[in-house]
């Protein structure tokens, strides 16, 4: 019967082979995309900790909470370069980290490459098209082109 | 100081009190038999067992005694050759190292998971010995062979001690939600063993390992959820042993 | 309808011997190992105390000192010129296993530390000698991980989950192959190849209390022995004093090594008053027997009154978690006692089998009291008698045993492989081994394997087990002589093609049932006490009528014949045994 | 043949697996991630309408001003925080490997930090959202 199916551990023919140099290549740093993804998600993940937390804390917590925010406190807010450098920051850390996260979340539940890639690709065109889009706002906006309707 | 002798009594005491008569456990097993079904399915057995019987010995009772097709591994029957990994009562373990005592009167058990099953609780083993050895898990030294042994001082040889225990029962990899999602996730126990010889000092291929262990399929899949250390049954820390090896691909330096 | 497989070499087992081998043969020659157990799962895993050799790392110590105990450890049955070369290549055997990688503990200078082992002493017995090289309390783990790991970067193949369930051999009684079954499909496979190794391990499961794993029930000795070969030495098996009440999981003597004391239930240090000199450290038959005596006249405890208990509570806790830690481990989850504070309940548990497939020190298989090699036909470790164990294995000899001879069967094996062409196998390979699985799994009711396996192992250690005498073995004889014949009506309920187990359990006890009617032969006819073999009817050592070696096979007619053959002798005469 | 005897259990999961605390913080840091992510899609496209001028970003922010919606906003700093503070937990466990040997008391120390945390925040924003109704 030549359809048996052989369960072991390993395929070869049971020849003897050459010993295979392991070290070689040992002068090769070690680390790559992996690496250096894990190491943004801890590090953005710190700054988040300021940006993301301090921005949901200052905008819910006081009181008024978010029924605070129209173009008026917007547009108070966005007067200091420093809320505006703020807020990108934030934009871009959360959706290079968010975007991340859900790449490794793919790697995790689905199983089939293509439609992985495709799931990847949708978070990637959408993160790419809210960075833009953000950008834009956060370095255009100037309050002065709709002046004060009162 | 107690002389041996009242040691003694106390012990003997102690057991007395501890085998005191035997109890009845009810086993709900998830059967699969490809010939029979291909649904698994459940099946309620009642036996009769002492409170310090192994539950290996009672799927053995069941097996000799009530349904001869109950298939499972096993061999050494004290924890030591790793063949028993299954899930009792939601938690993997060795079904050898597991009391009546420990898990009461129900006792759920089901074949480990994130591994094909083949018949009852034998899973196929084949894709989990393949991880461990894609990480090199042997000594690699290529500079010459002293006459005698490699010195190593006992700190050296301390370093890497925990992760000498794996047995390759498979509980923690089995236990890994990762590894549940996505079985091209290389596992704990390949990292384990990774990490046996990447810090060990007489071995000089640690940099070939590490940069296996840092694609996608390595050690930065762990999301550190600690089921494989709490699954090990031989006690290693194996959580604390792939952050090290993250640590050192992280620095280069082992 | 079986597959066939030829490959230049076979080896059947992968524990520690197998595994030895099939490294040395698949240097040289295509090889493929077949494991009715993945081979991590091998009982040598279990071996804890340590693998022995005179390093003289710690202290002065030579090979010489070494052949001497081991010699005098197994009753003087040692054939002393293959005592004399283990002890030798113990050495170099232990530095090839370090420079693969094996994780010894190490002195404050970086060498392989060594402890103490029972038995094992400096000048021919002056005092307990440092010999034992151990990792923890988990050597044997160590070692067949080492050895699975060089295998694995040797990409050795392994055939996993394959019952080797009978030998071929061709018209000249060379063996040319093996029929196996596998577990995964209920198949059949032939292997053909021109050197082929039997290293399955021991068959302690034909007792009820010991330290032996479930799948060690005599596989290779039981197939060899159908086909002709005679076993040899069956009546030497240890029995280990310290194995865990009721369980009889090992608890090691490096507990013993390391200071542990065995004691009755008065607490009294009974050893002191049958091994004046080394006490706890005396040879595990000494050991064992003590202990028998001691229930016997009544001071065993337990709720039967057959315990003796290890006492390691004086012991350093630090040395305790350091270098005993799984063994207490054991105490804490089997029996629930905490080691450091209570005594350790024990009764002697069956351990290791001393005899064997006989082979020569190139582990060739060796028939009749010519030693005639089988061609191609090899054996090594626990399942092979060399013998170097005589009639009673020193603790750490074994795992020695397993690399010395392990090593020898595989370079053996490849120069046979090198000269010797391929040998036929007969017309219907599989005509035996198929009469045989399908004569149970048709028949549709019948004896319970349980039961009779339950009946033998429980007799077995009833009649058989520390002493034995003519009134117990000839009634074990008979029982075993009822147990076969019912064992010829068993039925079994899993008819499947798929993972069988219950088929194959089946198919081990008759395996097991083999070896013991083979052990209980020879015991009965061995009228003397030596080593691991105690008859009450006869006390003493006769080496003038037993300095023998005792060679049981099996007739046509289902009868056994024995047969002698002479110790080889050497430097050491037989002298009374103490310690 | 080998396809047969490989298929996988249809019902793998049909019990939970009594993992680790580990487990369960993971599982919530994920799904409070990914709350926030999808959060974050639709804040960036609301937040951007004010290029569109006041009326138009005044309209979205008035949408906000209602109970439910506040519910959601405490839903959203829990989950912030949670994430955040399970995160911060995750990469020291990640930098100082010996830390993972302590897991009992990390853990149980950011869940404390959590539990507090999250109930002033709770306690405050409930406040509001009764003021305001
Ligand atoms: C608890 C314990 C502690 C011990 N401690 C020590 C110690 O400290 N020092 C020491 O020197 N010795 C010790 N020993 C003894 C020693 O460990 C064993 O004698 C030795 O490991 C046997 O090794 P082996 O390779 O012969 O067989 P094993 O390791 O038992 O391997 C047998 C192999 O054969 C295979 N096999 C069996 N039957 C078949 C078949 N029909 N078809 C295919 N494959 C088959 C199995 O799958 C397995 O791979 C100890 C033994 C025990 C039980
Ligand atoms: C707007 C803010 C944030 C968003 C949108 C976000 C989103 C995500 C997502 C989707 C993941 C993937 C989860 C997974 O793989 O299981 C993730 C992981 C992670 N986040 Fe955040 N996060 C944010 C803020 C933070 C903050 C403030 C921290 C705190 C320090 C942080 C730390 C982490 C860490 C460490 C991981 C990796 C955890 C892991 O891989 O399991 N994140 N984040
Ligand atoms: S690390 Fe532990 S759980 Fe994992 S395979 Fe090894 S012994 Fe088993
Ligand atoms: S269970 Fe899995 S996620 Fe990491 S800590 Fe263990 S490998
Ligand atoms: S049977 Fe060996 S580990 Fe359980």
């Amino acid at each position: 019967m030549a359809t048996t199916i052989e369960r072991s551990t390993t395929s070869g023919d049971g020849a003897p082979r050459p010993p295979r140099d392991y070290t070689r290549g040992s002068e090769r740093p070690v680390g790559g995309f992996e690496l250096w993804m894990w190491l943004f998600m801890r590090i953005s993940g710190i700054v988040l900790l300021v940006l993301a937390l301090g921005h949901t804390l200052i905008m819910h917590l006081p009181s008024g909470g978010v029924d605070r925010v129209d173009f008026g406190f917007v547009a108070t807010r966005w007067a200091s370069p420093f809320w505006r450098s703020w807020d990108w920051m934030l934009l871009t850390l959360a959706l290079i980290h968010g975007i991340n996260g859900l790449r490794n979340i793919t790697l995790d539940y689905v199983r089939k490459p293509g439609t992985r890639f495709a799931a990847n690709m949708v978070f990637y065109v959408l993160g790419f098209t809210l960075f833009v889009l953000g950008t834009i706002i956060v370095v255009t906006f100037d309050p002065s082109n709709w002046p004060p309707v009162a | 100081m107690a002389t041996p002798a009242d040691v003694l009594q106390d012990s003997d005491a102690r057991r007395a009190g501890g085998a005191a008569g035997a109890v009845t456990l009810t086993l709900r097993i998830r059967r699969f038999n490809p010939e029979i079904s291909q649904d698994s399915w459940w099946d309620e057995f009642t036996v009769e067992a002492d409170p310090l019987d192994r539950l290996v010995e009672v799927l053995h009772q069941v097996k000799w005694y009530h349904d001869g097709t109950l298939s499972f591994r096993r061999s050494c029957a004290h924890g030591i050759c790793g063949s028993d990994a299954m899930l009792i009562n939601g938690r993997n373990a060795l079904a050898c190292k597991v009391l009546v005592d420990d898990v009461g009167p129900r006792v759920t058990i089901e074949p480990i998971r994130g591994l094909a099953v083949l018949k009852d609780l034998i899973v196929d083993m084949d894709p989990f010995l393949e991880g461990y050895r894609t990480v090199l898990p042997f000594l690699i030294n290529d500079s010459g062979e002293p006459d005698k042994e490699r010195l190593q001082s006992a700190e050296e040889r301390a370093r890497f001690d925990d992760t000498t225990k794996c047995i390759l029962c498979a509980a923690c990899t089995t236990s890994c939600p990762i590894f549940w999602g996505d079985e091209g996730y290389i596992g704990p126990a390949a990292i384990v063993n990774a990490h046996r010889f990447i810090f060990d000092s007489r071995d000089e291929g640690s940099r070939e390992r590490l940069k296996i262990l840092s694609e996608k399929t390595g050690v930065f899949r762990c999301r550190t959820t600690f089921n494989c250390t709490d699954a090990c049954p031989r006690g290693i820390q194996v959580t604390k042993a792939i952050q090290e090896v993250k640590r050192s691909i992280l620095f280069d330096r082992f | 309808m079986a597959t066939t497989h030829t490959y230049d070499a076979l080896v059947i087992g992968a524990g520690g011997a197998g595994m030895r081998a099939a490294i040395e043969l698949s240097d040289q020659v295509r090889t493929a190992v077949i494991s009715k157990l993945y081979p991590t799962r091998s009982h040598t895993g279990a071996a804890q105390g340590g693998v022995c050799a005179a390093l003289g790392n710690t202290e002065e110590d030579h090979a010489e000192w070494h052949a001497f105990d081991t010699v005098k450890g197994g009753d003087y049955l040692t054939d002393q010129p293959a005592a004399q070369l283990m002890a030798e290549e113990a050495i170099d055997a232990i530095y090839q296993l370090e420079r693969w990688g094996l994780p010894f503990n190490r002195t404050p200078d970086g060498r392989i530390d060594q402890r103490r082992f029972g038995g094992h002493t400096a000048e021919h017995g002056e005092r307990p000698v440092r010999r034992a090289c151990y990792a923890a309390d988990r050597t044997g783990h160590m070692i067949l991980q080492t050895l699975y790991q060089q295998c694995v970067k040797r990409d050795v193949r392994f055939f996993n989950e394959f019952y080797c369930l009978d030998l071929l051999r061709d018209a000249h009684g060379a063996a040319t192959g093996v029929v196996a079954y596998e577990l995964a499909t209920g198949e059949l496979h032939i292997f053909r190849a021109k050197s082929i190794v039997f290293a399955t391990g021991g068959y302690g499961r034909m007792f009820s209390v010991t330290s032996n794993a479930h799948a060690l029930t005599g596989d290779g000795p039981a197939v060899a022995w159908r086909r002709g070969v005679p076993l040899e030495d069956m009546e030497m098996f240890q029995f280990h004093p310290t194995g865990l009440a009721k369980l009889g999981v090992l608890l090691s003597e490096a507990a013993r090594g390391e200071g542990g004391i065995v004691r009755n239930k008065d607490g009294e240090r009974f050893m002191e008053r049958y091994a004046p000199t080394i006490k706890d450290l005396a040879p595990r038959d000494m050991v064992s027997r003590a202990i028998y005596q001691e229930i016997k006249e009544g001071r065993g405890g337990g709720p039967n009154g057959d315990w003796a208990y290890l006492d390691i509570t004086h012991l350093d806790p630090k040395v305790i978690e350091e270098k005993l830690p799984d063994i207490t481990e054991f105490a804490r989850v089997y029996l629930k006692v905490e080691p450091t504070n209570e005594l350790v309940p024990i009764q002697p548990t069956a351990h290791y089998a001393m005899g064997g497939i006989p082979t020569d020190v190139d582990g060739r298989v060796v028939e009749g009291a010519a030693e005639t090699p089988i061609p191609g036909l090899y054996a090594a470790g626990e399942c092979a008698c060399v013998s170097v164990h005589g009639a009673n294995r020193l603790g750490t000899n074994s795992l020695l045993d397993l690399v010395v001879f392990g090593r020898r069967a595989g370079v053996d094996a490849a120069r046979h492989v090198k000269e010797a062409p391929l040998g036929d196998v007969p017309e219907r390979p599989t005509e035996r081994t198929l009469s045989m699985l399908n004569a149970v799994l048709e028949r549709a009711e019948g004896e319970n394997a349980a039961d009779i396996r339950k009946e033998l192992q429980a007799n077995m250690f009833d009649l058989a087990f520390v002493v034995r005498s003519e009134e117990s073995l000839s009634k074990m004889e008979t029982i075993i002589g009822e147990l076969q014949e019912r064992f010829g009506r068993v039925a079994i309920s899993d008819k499947g093609a798929l993972y069988n187990t219950d088929l194959m359990e089946t198919v081990e006890l008759g395996f097991l049932l083999d070896c013991a009617q083979a052990l209980v032969v020879s015991a009965r006819a061995r009228t003397e006490s030596r080593g691991g073999h105690y008859r009450d009817d006869h006390p003493l050592r006769d080496d003038a009528n037993w300095l023998k070696h005792t060679l049981a096979s099996r007739n046509d007619d289902g009868s056994i014949s024995l047969d002698f053959k002479p110790v080889k002798m050497g430097p050491y005469v037989p002298m009374e045994r103490k310690y | 043949m080998a396809s047969r005897l490989r298929k996988k259990q249809k019902d793998d999961f049909g019990t939970a697996y009594r993992g680790h605390e580990g487990q369960w913080s993971w599982m919530f840091h994920r799904i409070t991630g990914v709350a926030v992510i999808l959060f974050l899609f639709a804040h960036v496209v609301d937040t951007a309408v004010i290029g569109w001028g006041p009326e138009a970003y005044d309209r979205v922010t008035e949408a906000y001003k209602n109970p439910a919606v506040h519910v959601l906003e405490l839903g959203l700093v829990l989950a912030v925080l949670y994430h955040s503070i399970n995160g911060m937990k995750v990469t020291l466990i990640d930098f100082f490997p010996s830390l993972a040997g302590h897991i009992k008391v990390v853990g149980r120390t950011s869940a404390i930090v959590f539990v507090v945390s999250a109930a002033i925040v709770t306690g405050i924003m409930t406040k509001q959202i009764i003021d305001l109704l």
